[in-house]
């Protein structure tokens, strides 16, 4: 246990680290040369000062927001019960929330258009907000594996049941126990989920493009394929967009004790080494 | 009348029937323990008090009402758990405080009853303090001034010693009893730990595969145990190998020794061989003041425990029987295969059974 | 903790399965009506007899397991002895290992293409097996967050630092601890982590696309975009070609006693309630 | 010359030194338990000895071998561990001939010892049984057997029973000294449970704080405390008050009564109040057979723990000590407030304190 592991392990972190972090320097750095010879800022200018830049960035994020809301209201409370009084349901649930890592996006897509089409009951896909709502749905559906994840986690790093218990034991109603004891205590939890859900949704491109909506991921993905500099800079703006609003969201959630600066997904069991 | 009152209880779960027609009656103010291994249904039937299980059929009253129908959230019963339960977004105040502030109570009335509270279970000056910021011993002297700060009408404790230390546990356990008296309230108590049952209980129910083997004092659990389960389950027990002499006299014969037992089953007839069972303390090294019925062998093994030294004594014919005896600071233990003479009194032998029911001790 | 509840939740928990379903089963619907005015598998015809079909999903399917390959090679040690070695790195791991959610996967690309463009010194795009490449380590980043969680959390479970110990004491040398005993012990989560890289690659459109490979995620999405029934059908047969590959490596991972069929990401503590 | 031989051992993770200047000298074939309160160094220096850490600086002889350069892999030392660390994926005879298996045996050696392993630890017939189809207990076992089937040079445990319920744990700790006995396997056994130590040990050495605070057998570790902390750390300890009289002659008062102490501390003056240290079981209840001296108070709480009654007794003047006496059949434990008298003896005093420096037993 004593020769050179940590030296070939620390260098194994080191190059995944690299991995990540070279080719972001070399898209910034690309993305400083725009002008022939000299580093500057003008392609983000130039992303910046485009229509289309800020309407599908802001259409993203507020479907993105929309999703991180729905998701939230229909993930806290089934993680909730499920925990609490279906246990022998939970490998069926745990298994629903992983679906939309298994089932191909383009399937849940082509489902949608048929259900929701014109021919359907209920044609969504016919009108603009219709469609939109599909999106959103889809983003839900998208980041349900982590937000369940980290909803889920979060629970059970605090005994909710016996929580539940002691609450009702003092004489308090289901709903205040959920709103005063069981979501001050996953609140981090839950913003985790969001962050990933917000990244997630924000670089999307299949189901946007599917859906024919000018969501932010196509707009990246079609400025990749017309212009050199600028999608550097947008890519750059978007890694750094998503950064600030994990820093807001965790300055939100702040105020509990205890808590973690990353999403946590598994154990994270740390092991006690001196006696 | 008495306060709680459980009235022929079943409870199953599936096909599994966990508690079988439990009935008990405590009168206003015990201190009842619920005693035994786990799987027996203690925690069951104290969760069906609690109200966070229905029973299968059967009746629960608490002072005369009622309260089979009623939730938890409205039986007024306190709950201490296992593992402290503290709800970590709140400060010890906030905490002990939770039950009054849902109840209605004003700030003032809060913050009088919160200290009031902390000063009895020895925490004056820890309000402001996180659960993670509190030992186990403290977090579970939160949790049971959190669960008597709504003056509840019973309280309830679920194993609430189990996850501390051995010198808290003992510790804590003679501060609950304390609190309890002081505040004379009728108090559940759910155990596997037969030490923790006899030193704080009043009562104590013997529980076993759903069903009440014995109910009565610690004194009496422990020296007159109604069935072999609570006899064997409560304690050590020595076998000592009898043949029977004559059963109408219930006099049994020991090698050259002969004696007159308490109790003989009705099958024995002479010449069976009985198993006489008897406490390890009820022992003693022969010492000038004898007493009783004296044995002689020699010293199979010897332990150092401490405060006790406890050997095991060859009597021959196969009974080893274990011996206990405060250590002298002055008399190392004897060694193995040392020569001695033990003896007892008849009134000691707890228990006389046919020598093939017999079960180790 | 008595009334309602148990019906409120079985029923969201049988909407979501059925939001996941019936869009399936539309789809599958949808497939059979190639023919009009009957059911017939015209369209599962039609798209098995393509060459595309064939060629792309084999590409894929080649790029899938050698993701999975290169990923449990990179994985397997890294977890290993960060749980052993480097516990202070831990959340510095877990951070790397949940980047590829954050940083979205254009941007990885730009990265990429710049790295390792005609002006590089590694100039991997300029061949065809130097783009293969590429889109493999896309595939492995892609999959990095589930194949770390589901390794990491398979150590968890064992505790791999004292059977480590165990093994040392018994004078084995390290390499024959990892095969006799890390090994087998994480294979099923292996597995886990495994399938879900398969489904991820095989179904990814943005990597593929971009780095113009012939895969077949964007197979998929061009036939959608061409025409009406056989998108349909393909999507039910990648759907179902996933299922079959999880029950074959469900299959070879069964050996081990007490294993669970779903890959597991959380601690999944289940409540002793009886007493 | 000594079996094992630890030499001015020092470690330190980062600015903590847990391990403080250890030596330790242990002869073939004995059996020495490292005890002391969590935190104080024992399980680093059981780590050390097994190479899974390296001293900060010191050596480590084995048989006259320096060791201290050698990996885990090459020490032949066998271990338990708390949590078994049975390997899941092999049955319970991959795992005992796991050790043999790397060291070459052949097919059919391997066979033979696994049955002799698996019966020296009394589960024959387990062998094709996996970690998880056996019990606790069952799986320690196994865990000792691998641990001693390749016939290791020592034996180390760390903790192996802490994990166990309180009935398995007696008896397999008396298993694990039998069979360290028939093997004549010098062992290091780590623990913090002082009962555990005492009834298995050869020797002792009690850690404190990184440092030997004792290093003796189990009846001189009890009853002859070489520093307050080991006086205190083990077993319980009453607290009697005393005036000093004469103290040139060792001399001190108690009410009327005056007594001769084995010692005082060397700043006692006349007049100043020390403390004198008695195990509970060193009092007695008066019975007509006095001995030493005797003092009389009332019952201040009494408790039944089943085998022993403890009593709280009030001496006045804010001394209240505990007595435990055996549980006797015919007679109830004595009331709160009941009057009695104690006796100890003089030669019972463990040590003699200046007041101020009391701490609570």
């Amino acid at each position: 246990m004593k020769h050179g592991f940590p030296i070939a392990s620390t260098l194994i972190v080191f190059v995944a680290a690299a991995y990540f972090l070279v080719p972001l320097y070399a898209t910034f750095q690309f993305s400083l040369q725009m002008k022939r010879g000299e580093l500057s800022l003008a392609s983000y200018a130039s992303v910046l000062a485009s229509a289309d830049f800020i309407n599908t960035l802001s259409y993203s994020a507020i479907a993105s927001f929309a999703a991180i809301l729905f998701g939230a209201i229909l993930v806290v409370p089934t993680a909730y019960w499920v925990r609490l009084k279906l246990q022998k349901l939970r490998p069926a649930v745990e298994f629903l929330s992983l679906l939309p890592l298994i089932i191909p996006p383009v399937v849940l897509v082509f489902g949608h258009i048929r259900l929701f089409g014109s021919s359907s009951i209920l044609p969504l896909t016919m009108t603009s907000t219709g469609t939109d709502i599909l999106l959103i749905v889809g983003y839900v559906v998208l980041s349900l594996p982590y937000m369940f994840r980290a909803v889920d986690n979060g629970m059970a790093a605090i005994d909710i049941a016996t929580l539940t218990e002691a609450a009702e034991s003092l004489g308090a109603s289901r709903l205040r126990t959920i709103v005063e004891i069981i979501f001050p205590n996953v609140r981090s939890a839950i913003v985790a989920g969001a962050f990933l859900t917000f990244s997630i949704s924000l670089g999307e491109f299949v189901l946007a493009s599917l859906l024919n909506r000018p969501a932010f991921g196509p707009y990246m993905v079609q400025l990749g394929e017309d212009r050199a500099y600028e999608p550097a800079a947008l890519a750059i703006l978007s890694f750094a967009l998503t950064w600030i609003l994990m820093l807001l969201m965790q300055l939100f959630a702040t105020r509990k004790p205890n808590q973690r600066l990353l999403p946590r997904f598994g154990t994270g069991q740390s092991r006690k080494l001196a006696p | 009348m008495s306060f709680l009152d459980l009235h022929a209880i079943n409870k199953s779960f599936g096909p599994n029937t966990v508690v079988k027609d439990f009935n008990l009656s405590l009168a206003r103010g015990k201190f009842v323990s619920f005693l035994g291994p786990s799987g027996c249904g203690k925690t069951t039937v104290l969760r069906i008090i609690a109200g966070f299980e229905n029973p299968s059929s059967g009746t629960i009253h608490i002072d005369g009402q009622d309260v089979t129908g009623l939730t938890a959230s409205q039986r007024k019963i306190g709950m201490v758990f296992q593992a402290y339960a503290l709800f970590p977004n709140m400060n010890a105040a906030g905490n002990v405080g939770f039950g009054l502030k849902v109840a209605g109570a004003s700030r003032d009335e809060i913050e009088a009853r919160v200290a009031e509270m902390l000063k009895l279970v020895g925490l004056l000056g820890f309000e402001k303090r996180f659960p993670f910021e509190l030992s186990g011993g403290q977090q579970q002297r939160v949790a049971l001034a959190r669960a008597i700060a709504p003056r509840p009408r019973m309280l309830l404790l679920d194993e609430p010693l189990s996850a501390l230390d051995a010198k808290i546990r003992v510790s804590l356990r003679a501060q609950i009893r304390e609190i309890q008296r002081e505040l004379g309230i009728t108090t559940v108590f759910v155990t596997h730990d037969q030490e923790e049952a006899l030193s704080v209980s009043d009562d104590i129910v013997v529980m076993h595969a759903g069903l009440i083997e014995q109910h009565g004092n610690p004194f009496d659990i422990y020296n007159r145990p109604a069935t072999p389960f609570v006899a064997d389950f409560i304690g050590q027990l020595n076998t000592l190998h009898a043949e029977v002499a004559e059963p109408s006299r219930n006099m049994v014969r020991i090698g050259a020794a002969e004696l007159n037992v308490p109790s003989l089953p009705a099958i024995a007839r002479a010449g069976d061989r009985v198993a006489l069972k008897l406490r390890p303390e009820s022992m003693r090294l022969a010492n000038g003041h004898d007493r009783g019925i004296a044995l002689s062998g020699h010293v199979a093994h010897a332990s150092f425990l401490g405060s006790v030294v406890r050997l095991g004594i060859d009597l021959g014919g196969g009974d080893v029987v274990k011996l206990d005896s405060f250590n002298d600071r002055q008399t190392l233990p004897p060694e193995v295969g040392a020569p001695l003479t033990i003896t007892f009194l008849v009134d000691d032998i707890v228990s006389t059974q046919m020598a093939n029911q017999q079960r180790s001790a």
